[in-house]
């Protein structure tokens, strides 16, 4: 490995003297694998599994990663390997395959991903030496900018939606229609024999809910039209009305 | 131009607004006022004696580069500043619980995302995305929304038929199938 | 300078990002793509001969004037600049994986980098610097990402063949097996 390949690690690990790693260190599982690799010095094409499954134990551990379900998956993975290298061998009938082999071509993959992402990174510095123009005219009355957006974004809104919908409560709703009009006329009868009357004049002697609701609802509109006006003398008592500004006989 | 000027120029440049005298001392503490007022002047009259489509204007208080009046009509009818928007998140799902339930009005669209959605309602309807269809015949008469031609000209399709088909948002809000 | 180089410098001037060449043709609709080529040369060459401050540079596909790397200590001592934000080592992986492979699915990024990546998507796609381009006819039809040209200019590229070869990293990988 030359020693390009290798900065991105070495420049994590620093003083390799003191192995002193924390959790923000490793972006992951490879990545900290990488970096034992690194450290022991080993030939990536030819990983001593065994130890290096020890050492990714014993730092997951150290670092309390052992609750990360990728590092334990990887974790996992190495014992596996680790076994395989184990089992004997049956002669030279069968071509045997490396259990290794899977996991060196992540770890090349995942290597050069590491590369780029430096070479990225020196890239979005020299980028960050240039400034580009700082004034930002105020806008003129211009029409909005124009949209951009597809097909998949919408499908993708869909989905999240979807995902949102929370089991689903079944109510059964019975409808029963509020006789709103018929409460306005009341109210409305009401208000020309009378300048104020209280809200339970309005309602009669054992009013059903739909009249409760219905009277309410007629109430409020009337108040918000101006027709009547709603107070209540003190605290917890029955609320009383009377004409409004807008109030005409009818 | 003298190592100075050129400096001023890039100051200017990625300032977001007019700089004054006295700021431009932080970018060299060796030069005095004087010098500062001379790579103005240096500045100034290169822009203006090599033909430049931008010049030095003194703004309150303060020196800014600015393009020249004669090409504004033309910049401004490219309209480089209006990079095309994209729709948030928010404004996308809103935009897709319309588009398969339509006319659906804002308390139905509100239980469904579990937030309140007015603000992205009114900035759908001012793109013309959505518009007003009616009034629900429920309690309090809530206005229904549904999409507008421009939704589906946005998208390249012919009608609502051409969505792709989500069976689960279009039928009903039903629970999220059983899965691993 | 030529009438049509201070236009385009006004214009390279007044735009907020890089201009492609077929941006220009709005400026003025007489000039073909080979006189806006001949007047970015003249803008360029006199930026550079006179000594400005900025220069043309190539980014993102298109041309931005932008200042001269030299004077980034004294621009950013004087803090009237901001700088752009850093991306996490994360989210470079993430638009490293996405740069080489797009269009690229969630599931093969996690593979490679052998964590879950949902986030870091989000948030990147949030910032613009990547976009979904469609789905994969795969299992479960997966959103596949692509870089924007928002990307190119965060990382100053003039376009992805800028990104270094893989042929040309330390480590080379072979093509990926047609495999499980």
């Amino acid at each position: 490995m030359t020693g390009a390949a290798w900065s991105a690690g070495a420049a994590r690990s620093g003083d390799d003297g003191g192995f002193v790693v924390t959790l923000e260190r490793f972006s992951g599982p490879l990545d900290l694998l990488l970096h034992l690799i690194h450290r022991e010095e080993i030939d990536i094409w030819d990983i001593p599994i065994a130890r290096i499954a020890d050492q990714f134990l014993q730092v997951i551990r150290d670092l309390g990663l052992d609750e990360a379900a990728e590092y334990l998956e990887m974790a996992a993975r190495l014992v596996r390997i680790k076994a395989q290298m184990l089992l004997p061998r049956r002669g030279d009938e069968e071509p045997w395959e490396d259990p290794r082999h899977e996991l060196v071509r992540r770890l090349l993959e995942y290597q050069q991903i590491r590369e780029v992402v430096d070479w990225l990174e020196r890239a979005a510095r020299r980028r960050a030496e240039r400034y580009g123009r700082g004034f930002v005219p105020a806008a003129p009355d211009l029409p909005p900018p124009p949209l951009a957006f597809a097909i998949e974004e919408l499908v993708e809104a869909v989905e999240r939606v979807l995902a949102m919908i929370p089991d689903s409560v079944i109510h059964r709703v019975l409808a029963r229609p509020l006789d709103v009009e018929g409460a306005t006329r009341r109210v409305l009868v009401l208000l020309e024999s009378r300048e104020s009357f209280g809200w339970r004049e309005l309602l009669g002697p054992a009013p059903s809910i739909t009249d409760i609701l219905s009277a309410l609802v007629a109430v409020l509109e009337l108040a918000r039209r101006g027709a009547l006006k709603l107070s209540q003398p003190r605290p917890f008592t029955p609320f009383s009305i009377d004409r409004g500004p807008a109030y005409q006989a009818a | 131009m003298d190592q100075r000027t050129r400096l001023l120029e890039a100051a200017l440049f990625a300032a977001p607004r007019p700089l004054a005298l006295d700021e431009l001392r932080v970018l060299d503490p060796e030069a005095t006022e004087a010098d500062w007022r001379r790579a103005i002047e240096e500045l100034r009259d290169h822009y203006d004696t090599d033909g430049h489509g931008v010049e030095v204007v003194e703004i309150a208080d303060g020196y800014q580069i600015l393009t020249r009046a004669v090409f504004a009509e033309a910049i401004e009818r490219a309209a480089f500043a209006a990079r095309p928007v994209k729709l948030s998140s928010a404004a996308l799902e809103v935009l897709a619980i319309i588009a398969y339930r339509q006319p659906v009005g804002r308390a139905e669209i509100e239980e469904i995302r579990g937030v309140s959605s007015g603000g992205v309602l009114r900035l759908l309807q001012e793109r013309g995305l959505i518009e007003v269809a009616g009034r629900s015949e429920g309690l309090g008469r809530p206005l229904l929304y549904t999409t507008t031609p421009l939704f589906l000209e946005h998208l390249g399709l012919g009608n609502l038929a051409d969505l792709p088909r989500t069976e689960e948002l279009a039928v009903a809000l039903r629970p999220p199938q059983t899965e691993s």
